[in-house]
């Protein structure tokens, strides 16, 4: 009875393994690290509830990405938005946490009711929940209907994604929750949302048109883009990473939005490439995401603050932390030898070869889309330098930063696992891609047997299995880390031999007088040059204050600025006053008078016996 | 004779138009109800069905003597200005009255009856007093005359009753007669209480309750 | 044979209130014998399901599966409104606000109310149904009007005068349909039983017009959107026990009353003029509850405005027709009667803790009282229809039939609505709930009686939602019973 | 074999790469009308920098330390790729164009890195800049690759360092990757490398705490990532001559071919730094704005095969 239970309700294929690969990735580090992360500065009670419910968030997360029947998995993605909820406002004192927590599951659950809707549409058609059997019946949906489904379903998974214009909720919901919370909410739960994408757009409705791939495409460029200019100018840590997962929902996509392109001008190879690399970048950012957030987690256990402005000099102070921040940064900002280089270098690949293949206006707009990728990776290496920089290097800003200690050892533990796994994803990319393979395979139902994506287990070649296209292109991750690491050791074999002791004296100061943390560059500082440069979109407010004492004496001088978030302020608060408006003035139907309402039923009842032919 | 009858209940419904004070509105009623009670008197002669005897009697004690007398000793007790607070006054109340025998006629005209002319007219009127009743409760202030609009309409319903289908079972009509005795107590001891507590019973003043 | 002992119950226990001279006893005392009647109407209701066949006795009672189903809802929400008003009026006479006489008279009321409520259901004759319809409005005058404040007797006024209007066009409506049925020439008898198998002969003119009657005059007692004024000032103003009994089931028997008419004019007149009525009131008053529950202030008048909207609801349920949209709107009625008196009895155990209704200054809720606040939490999202509880079921059977029979405006404009009224509960309650203990307010605990109320509904919320795949059989039979189709 | 091609290449490139920042402040110095520093005076500043005791701040932690050598690795890496001896190109299988990329982004974090470690205005404002321009770099090279791979069909380098004809899309690629250089390689109208005047520096501010042999080690990456660079701008416009029978003179002569090339290419830098005064930093921005134009114009013509 079990197995048919099983195979009734449950559909492991390569695609749902993977996902349920990336979910546990994620979520067993967090899980060790949330026992130091917990331990005192929440009641024991607070801490048994917080583990049951993080065991309900996995296991609904883990049903969303296995199930066949729609109900269930309606059932399981509300029970995960619930559950996410409940991590969001954990310390329920703080008005901030109430406040995200509200946008999170309002916006989540508008996003449900597009997923709902499609879903049923689809149901009409194929007269059952099963997802294959609606897979055979997507064939007879006419054209308009699918466009529609389409757009339900973009809307829907995307508004859980956090893609441009439907993204405000994530800045506000991750850093409230605990922070491994957050780490397996960036890590693990946006990613359900690409699973949606990727079941029901690619693998259902076969993303026949090739107008879908283009608007996937458009979407994440602005994902991109958006996220990681507004991640420049954040100076909470953990929004910073919150818009970062922005960022990278963006680079997924386009990975996605690609292979969407490609299976509908049926370019078989090239669909299953960029859906590898889409994948890839998936599971890398559920690593190195959940990594960062570890870290900041830990600065914020260790300092009590996430103001990167108040911190510094922590790298003294908790070296560990550092060394695991370091990796997290280098591989979100995409270097060599981690692996978000890796899946940024599959993803422009993509773009390149699909160049290759495509007519001429498409060329130019996937040159484009991929210029700005590289933006965006440029523009995120620049954001964690400032994150890393000024929140480890040089001297304490404060006295937060000041009296850090080192986090327990379960939290060390955590943050260890994740970094490996950061090192391990990359050098082993070859072996990677074969398992990717299979998964895309599934996910596009393209038969990927002949195809060849990499010649042994160290090199990755591009264009394996493509007839008369140009000479391969290689890439071998670990030849180059061996390289750097050859290199660097020559390096210091010259840099030891026979010099004499380096002397340590304080930082050159002009001169005058001895520097002390104030004289150190602030992240407002670092980010000028972007709010300057972005100021079209960012629209800086910036105002200075000279604060006299009499009128010849200045006691201090005040810099306040700020940028003004420009989809809450010219999308959203207009909606919601609209709606708020509204409802008031309908709140005028009921002013009290007792005549009124008598005369409210003599009108509806004269009405419809007048209108009573009608119905 | 049926004719005479149904003239005197049509000429009750407008003077209910035009009662400003609350003893006027209650004999007014009063009348009425007299009306109904002799129409029901000739009907049970005519089929010489004993329980339309009994209706008739009970109609008899309830509306046209008990419901009046506790109306008037409510009226006294509660001491406060006998005016009925009219929203629309007298002569626009009338033309009101107008347009309502012509809604009511539309109506039962549209109910297309197949019974004899007289038939859809007495229906008209039965279907006028029951929308006096609701205009009744609609344009006046003080409770007392929401009261009596109530049992206005319950009167035209009756009406509506014994024409129509030959009066509902015997059963359900000593009921409805229970229950409309009972609806009157209960108001009555609410308008106590509006009065002890509001010092008024100006119902139109009640806005506590908003949005 | 239950049912006599169902009716004999509450009159006893109204006998019993005035020889207990203890409170406690006097609660005990209802509380088991209302728990004698739900053992007593799942009984009933399992022997009408197993008969497949109404039961009659005398021509007087005519009990079918659909007053099987209510009175098995109405004993439910009374034996848990029981347990609570144990905790809840000891409390109250404790902090002096109910006088001794005034709480026997709560209880007389209360068993009054719910014998009339059981008689709805149970009674074959239309004129009777409209005799205990209007006595439930009666008692329930006095119990809304119950602290003798200004607002509350304001309430009770504007509840007795617009009932009453709405009830004597029902009596309009039900008079018609004696007269079409007299027309046919038969025995002239408004028994509910003979009118249905004569239905598809009688004129369809008059009973078009007598059902609009009946619709606008049991609308109002079902809180249908225009004529729902009366409901958000009875429901806050009325004891926190009672407003649950009026919420969950007090609607739910004048919507019994609008069915019971419903299936005739069904059966007469083709099923699109019923459905057609109905899911038009019912986008109305999901509209109107929206936009009040939106800007709401009070935090009963939101619960009030709530079973507005849930009644809009299970009126779309009906009027849509597919038969699983039917089996949705009947299992609505009973998920909502629960998850509704659930979230009653929170806001009951709140108001009397801080002693007022405006949302915006209670806070804290769950720092202050965790039993209560998480029951609310949870309640919130049941009502909202969030998955592991029922009402999600019920909705989702609505949606999908909606969108099976190509309806997609009226699916559509449901969604909508459910999530804007679902955004605006959030708010509200994420306020109440969370945020810092306001000073001087120390951690308060519930009576125990008043925590198995809560507990009962609770469970009940939960697990009722498999409850629907165990009944799916009945109640596809009851609903196609209701359809003809 | 490969091993003896590799280290001659790393030879090859750390003995050529100083003589080229000699040869360009040579000449500018000669169109200045002035003598200025010999040709090989970078020989004799890493020479002294090897000799000279190191002083490292007290705020600086161990990145202070560990940068020099991943930055000058990183560089290293990075003219492995280069196919210095006759398409011999020793580890084809390490990376491509993109690869390049990405290595130089490794090195550039960790410099900026190091800048802020040691917790002085000057060089924290030089990190700052520094990624400010290599950020807005990054979207015109990746164009500049697009439009290499679109010509010659892959991002790989030995594609287009064979006999190619140096279409016009070619050429505007180049003069792109020639406004990217002068970026990169901080030269002036972007950076000036010989001032100390904080409002100018970008490159140097980021090593101004440096002293001793991490000094000697970050000019030579720097050297080298010109090198790189200049090749690369030379490699599009002047395709390799190619040897007839492979012999002695044959090889000879291909080896001063081979470097006539890059000293073109760095006449023509010494020009522009010549001609040009420093823009004011948000000027960059338009600058390098251009920069992205050409990669576009250089896309739209390899797309039309012009």
């Amino acid at each position: 009875m079990i197995s048919l239970l099983t195979k009734q309700l449950f559909l492991f294929d390569p695609l749902a393994l993977f996902f349920l690969a990336v979910i546990f990735v994620v979520s067993l580090p967090s899980a060790v690290y949330s026992i130091g992360y917990l331990k005192n500065s929440y009641s024991p009670k607070k801490i048994f509830f917080s583990w049951i419910i993080l065991c309900a968030f996995l296991l609904s997360m883990a049903l969303v990405v296995s199930t066949r029947n729609l109900i269930i998995f309606l059932v399981a993605w509300e029970i995960m938005s619930l559950v996410s909820y409940l991590f969001v406002i954990f310390d329920t004192t703080h008005e901030k946490s109430i406040q995200a927590g509200m946008i999170y599951i309002v916006m989540t659950h508008l996003g449900t009711v597009f997923i709902i809707a499609a879903f049923m549409i689809l149901r009409n058609y194929a007269h059952s929940f099963d997802i294959l059997a609606i897979k055979t019946a997507c064939s007879v949906i006419p054209r308009t209907e699918k466009n529609i489904i389409f757009l339900l379903f973009l809307i829907g998974f995307g508004t859980k994604a956090g893609i441009v214009p439907l993204h405000i909720w994530l800045p506000y919901a991750h850093p409230q929750a605990p922070s491994h919370v957050s780490s397996i909410m960036s890590g693990a739960m946006i990613k359900t949302a690409i699973y949606g994408i990727i079941r029901f757009v690619v693998f259902i409705l076969g993303a026949s048109y090739s107008w879908w791939g283009i608007l996937v495409l458009i979407i994440a460029v602005t994902s991109c883009l958006v996220g990681v200019i507004y991640a420049l100018m954040e100076h909470d840590i953990k929004r910073l990473l919150a818009y970062h997962s922005v960022e990278n929902i963006g680079i997924i996509l386009l990975g996605v939005g690609l292979a969407m392109y490609f299976i509908s001008i049926n370019k078989q190879y090239l669909a299953v490439f960029s859906l590898i690399a889409g994948l890839y970048h998936l599971i890398n950012h559920a690593i190195f995401k959940g990594l960062l957030f570890l870290c900041a987690g830990s600065v914020y256990k260790a300092t009590g603050t996430r103001d990167i402005e108040k911190l510094g000099g922590l790298i003294k102070r908790m070296p560990q932390t550092a060394i695991y921040f370091l990796v997290g940064s280098m591989a979100i900002s995409a270097l060599p030898p981690l692996n978000g280089f890796v899946s940024e270098w599959l993803t422009l690949q993509a773009f390149f070869l699909g160049a290759l293949q495509v007519t001429g206006g498409m060329k130019l707009f996937l040159g484009i889309t991929a210029a700005m990728l590289a933006l965006t990776s440029g523009l995120a290496a620049a954001c964690f330098v400032k994150a890393f920089g000024i929140t480890f290097l040089a001297e304490p800003r404060s006295h937060y930063a000041l009296n850090a200690k080192e986090v327990s050892l379960s939290m060390k533990i955590g943050m260890f696992i994740l970094s490996l796994l950061t090192i391990c994803f990359g050098l082993a990319a070859a072996i990677i891609i074969k398992f990717l393979a299979k998964a895309a395979g599934a996910a596009t139902g393209i038969e990927i047997s002949s195809l060849k994506f990499s010649l042994n287990n160290f090199v990755l070649s591009t264009n394996g299995g493509l007839a008369g296209a140009g000479s391969n292109s290689y890439l071998s991750v670990p030849l180059l880390a061996f390289m750097l690491i050859m290199l660097a050791i020559a390096g210091f074999g010259f840099y030891v031999f026979g010099r004499k002791r380096a002397e340590i004296y304080k930082t050159w100061d002009c001169g005058y007088y001895k520097t002390d943390s104030r004289n150190e560059y602030t992240a407002t500082a670092f980010s000028k040059p972007f709010r300057i440069a972005f100021s079209f979109f960012l629209l800086p407010y910036r105002r200075t204050q000279k604060i006299r004492e009499s009128f010849y004496h200045v006691k201090s001088f005040s810099y306040e600025t700020h940028t003004t978030q420009v989809f809450k302020k010219y999308i959203y608060n207009p909606a919601l006053t609209l709606i708020f408006r509204s409802a008031k003035l309908m709140r005028r139907i009921q002013p009290g008078s007792i005549h009124l309402y008598l005369g409210y039923i003599f009108v509806i009842l004269i009405s419809l016996l007048m209108f009573m032919q009608k119905f | 004779m049926q004719g005479l009858i149904l003239s005197g209940i049509l000429i009750s419904t407008y003077l209910m138009f035009i009662a400003k004070r609350m003893s006027a509105l209650t004999r007014v009623f009063a009348l009425q109800s007299f009306f109904l009670f002799l129409a029901t008197y000739i009907a049970a002669k005519e089929l010489g069905q004993l329980d339309l005897y009994i209706v008739a009697g009970l109609l008899l004690v309830l509306k046209v003597l008990l419901i009046p007398m506790l109306l008037g000793k409510i009226i006294n007790k509660i001491k406060v200005s006998q005016d009925l607070g009219l929203f629309i006054n007298a002569q626009i109340s009338l033309f009101c009255a107008l347009f309502f025998t012509f809604l009511a006629w539309v109506f039962s005209a549209r109910l297309n009856i197949p019974g004899s002319h007289t038939e859809v007219g007495v229906f008209a009127i039965a279907f006028l007093v029951v929308l006096t009743g609701l205009f009744l409760m609609i344009s006046r202030a003080t409770a007392l005359a929401q009261i009596i609009g109530l049992l206005a309409m319950e009167n035209g319903l009756f009406l509506f009753a014994a024409t129509v289908s030959g009066g509902m079972p015997f059963f359900v009509e000593i009921a409805i007669f229970f229950d409309i005795f009972v609806s009157v107590i209960i108001m009555g001891l609410f308008v106590y209480k509006i009065n002890n507590l509001f010092t008024h019973i100006d119902v139109n003043k009640l806005t506590r309750l908003k949005g | 044979m239950q049912i006599f002992f169902i009716l004999g119950i509450p009159i006893l226990l109204a006998t019993l209130t005035f020889l207990f001279k203890k409170q406690k006893a006097r609660g005990l005392a209802n509380a088991v014998g209302y728990f004698m009647v739900l053992l007593l109407s799942i009984a009933l209701f399992k022997r009408i399901l197993f008969l497949k066949s109404a039961i009659s006795f005398f021509g007087f009672i005519y009990l079918d599966a659909l007053s099987g189903f209510f009175i098995l809802i109405t004993s439910t929400v009374a034996f848990a409104v029981s347990l609570y008003s144990i905790g809840y009026i000891g409390k109250d006479m404790e902090e002096g606000k109910l006088p001794e006489g005034k709480a026997r008279a709560y209880y007389l009321l209360f068993n009054l109310f719910c014998l009339s409520m059981f008689f709805v259901p149970s009674v074959n004759n239309l004129g009777l149904l409209w005799v205990g319809i209007e006595m439930t409005t009666l008692i329930s005058a006095f119990l809304v009007g119950f602290y003798n404040t200004k607002e509350s007797v304001e309430a009770a006024w504007k509840y007795i005068i617009i009932c009453s209007v709405g009830i004597i066009f029902a009596l309009l409506g039900t008079i018609l349909f004696s007269y079409s049925f007299s027309m046919t020439g038969l025995a002239k008898s408004l028994n509910w039983s003979d009118i249905v198998p004569v239905a598809h002969i009688l004129d369809k003119n008059i009973l078009k017009i007598a059902f609009i009657f009946i619709l606008v005059g049991y609308g109002t007692k079902a809180g249908l959107a225009p004529m729902h004024t009366w409901l958000p000032d009875a429901h806050s103003q009325a004891i926190a026990p009672i407003s649950a009994l009026l919420s969950g089931v007090l609607l739910k028997t004048s919507i019994y009353a609008i069915l019971r008419f419903g299936i005739i004019v069904i059966k007469g007149v083709g099923f699109s003029y019923f459905g057609n009525l109905m899911i038009l009131l019912g986008l109305i008053s999901l509209v109107i509850a929206s936009g009040f529950i939106l800007v709401q202030k009070d935090l009963k008048r939101l619960l009030a405005y709530s079973s507005i909207e849930h009644v809009g609801i299970i009126s779309i349920g009906f009027g849509l027709g597919a038969p699983l949209a039917t089996v949705g709107a009947l299992l609505h009625i009973f998920y909502h009667a629960v998850t509704k008196s659930l979230m009653f009895f929170g806001a009951g155990n709140i108001v009397s803790n801080y002693k007022q209704h405006n949302m915006h200054s209670i806070k804290g809720v769950i720092k202050s009282m965790p039993f209560t606040g998480f029951m609310m939490l949870m309640g919130v999202f049941a009502l909202c229809g969030f998955p592991p509880f029922a009402i999600f079921i019920s909705e989702i059977l609505i949606i999908i039939s909606a969108f099976s029979i190509g309806s997609y405006l009226v699916a559509g404009s449901l969604l909508i609505l459910l999530s804007v009224i679902f955004g605006a509960f959030i708010n509200h309650f994420g306020k109440m709930l969370f945020g810092r203990l306001p000073k001087g307010r120390q951690v308060m605990g519930e009576p125990l009686s008043g925590k198995l109320g809560f507990l009962f509904l609770f469970i009940l919320v939960c697990i009722s939602g498999v409850a629907f795949t165990i009944f799916k059989k009945d109640l596809l039979w009851i609903a196609q019973k209701l359809l003809q189709v | 074999m490969k091993i003896f091609i590799l280290i001659l290449q790393l030879a090859w490139f750390i003995a050529l790469a100083p003589f080229l920042s000699g040869f360009i402040t040579k000449i500018k110095n000669n169109i200045r009308m002035r003598k200025g520093p010999s040709i090989f005076q970078p020989y004799y500043n890493l020479a002294k920098l090897f000799a000279k005791s190191e002083v490292i701040s007290e705020t600086a932690s161990w990145i202070f330390r560990v940068s020099p050598l991943v930055v000058f690795s990183s560089y290293l890496t990075a003219s492995l790729m280069i196919p210095v001896f006759i398409l011999l190109k020793p580890f084809s299988f390490i990376g491509d164009f993109l690869a390049l990329i990405f290595i130089f982004a490794l090195g550039r974090f960790f410099l900026a890195l190091s800048a802020l470690d040691t917790g002085s205005s000057f060089s924290g404002m030089g990190s700052s800049r520094e990624m400010f321009i290599s950020s807005l770099v990054e979207p015109t090279i990746c164009l500049i690759v697009f439009s290499i791979s679109l010509q010659f069909g892959s991002t790989d380098i030995t594609v287009f360092s064979g006999m190619h004809t140096v279409s016009i899309a070619a050429i505007i690629t180049a003069l792109s990757l020639f406004l990217i250089t002068i970026a990169e390689t901080s030269r002036v109208p972007v950076d000036n490398q010989e001032t100390h005047l904080e409002l100018t520096m970008v490159h140097e501010a980021m090593v101004l705490e440096y002293s001793g042999r991490s000094l000697a080690f970050l000019e030579m990456a720097a050297y080298i990532k010109q090198m790189i660079l200049f090749f690369l701008i030379a490699q599009i416009i002047f395709p390799v001559y190619l040897p007839g029978p492979i012999n002695l003179v044959q090889i000879f002569l291909w080896c001063l071919w081979y470097l006539a090339r890059i000293t073109i290419v760095a006449v023509i830098v010494a020009f522009v730094e010549v001609a040009v005064a420093k823009m004011r930093l948000f000027r960059v921005a338009d600058f390098l704005g251009f920069a992205f134009i050409l990669g576009i114009i250089a896309v739209v013509c390899a797309v039309m095969g012009v």
